[in-house]
């Protein structure tokens, strides 16, 4: 599998260049998922968030999602970008682009994705509040690991 | 010697990234209870393992020149 | 509703332009469609498209269709263009962009707008094969009238 | 006077995008069949019709000065 297709970045991402790595002269439909920055969560106003990598597990666990994604819908291609560091509102963290040949695998893959990234990938969110900052996880938001999902393979 | 590194609100709370540990052969629980007391880490019981960039089982042993983190519930995307 | 979010074009389709007409600080998702050109369908090869568009009424249905999704799926907002004219193998044809603060609402949301966008919306396409030419309709690819369902709203 | 719009296949089998009609008042199924005859149009009789850029029923009324679109089966997206 293609290296570059899972990257962990810091500078803006290129919407673009993520939908480029997935264009195929059999797909019809190509489907993107943006995750931004928003400003109101549950009442309270972010200003900027902060986002920690444990980058070469990110990248495997990315590719392992990619991998996962490419055996349940056949002829599918993926590509996911996720930004680290500084972000300010509206700013991308996630870009996901699937290709395939018909559009329901297309949806259906990109959804199952960030559903996965948000299961298994080692990245951090740290909110930074109009009135103080906050390392995210299962207690502010859904729990992390339904059912222990992270799907350990021993080797 | 075994490798730690903390993310997150584990980094925060230790005040730091990467810690050097000199045991060898130890389970993964194991060695999650040392870094409890060692470093006052209640969370530590809520927090994934992952060695040499594997999730790991909590009875998965460590030893010498492996690289442990510890994965406090994730919220990228 | 902004008109300038339902185009019919002619040019290239700029997807990060369609992106930033939806892009808001209350937004956390964006999930886009891209509708590509595709060389091989059900055994036969694509040398090129002829997209005609009946334009006027096209862009009114594609703005009815954006009053749909923001009634049925809250919060959310929609822009789709789609381009007409001369297209080859993995051009876009159409590109949806929707956004929201959660992202079950912007798949959703976006699915709903190309399907209906097949249903309703006078816009024809003339496949060019290797070895003839045929205008696309019914007789080749699902009915495009299921139930009648262009929704003929009574003044 | 009527103004008749043709796309895709009607327009190719017509060699005709506009065809201004000499009628007035009558219904958008007394219109099909007249172009029917006409132009030799049976697939006119699954096509979508719209008055003034707006999907119609065969019982609507067409009248001088309305712009009728005869709209083959979609395929756009």
């Amino acid at each position: 599998m293609d290296k570059k297709l899972f990257e962990i970045v810091e500078d803006p991402i290129q919407m673009e260049e993520v939908i480029e790595k997935v264009t195929r002269r059999e797909a019809g439909a190509i489907t993107t998922f943006l995750g931004t920055v928003r400003e109101w969560t549950n009442g309270r106003k972010t200003i900027y968030l902060e986002y920690q990598a444990y980058k070469p597990m990110a990248i495997k666990m990315l590719a392992q999602i990619g991998e996962e994604v490419e055996g349940k819908w056949k002829d599918t291609k993926i590509a996911i970008t996720h930004r680290i560091g500084h972000l300010h509102i509206s700013d991308i963290a996630v870009a996901i682009a699937v290709s395939s040949p018909h559009r329901k695998a297309a949806y259906e893959a990109n959804e199952y994705a960030i559903e996965r990234i948000k299961q298994i990938v080692p990245i951090w969110k740290k909110e930074h509040w109009e009135d103080g900052e906050t390392w995210i996880g299962d207690q502010l938001e859904k729990i992390s690991y339904p059912n222990g999902s992270p799907n350990i393979e021993r080797g | 010697m075994i490798t730690v590194l903390l993310f997150a609100e584990l980094q925060e709370a230790t005040g730091r990234e990467r810690i050097e540990v000199e045991v060898n052969d130890m389970s993964v629980s194991e060695l999650k209870d040392w870094m409890k007391r060692k470093y006052s880490l209640p969370q530590i019981d809520r927090v994934m393992t992952a060695v040499n960039e594997e999730y790991a089982l909590p009875t998965d042993r460590v030893k010498s020149g492996d690289v442990v983190a510890f994965i406090p519930p994730v919220s990228g995307g």
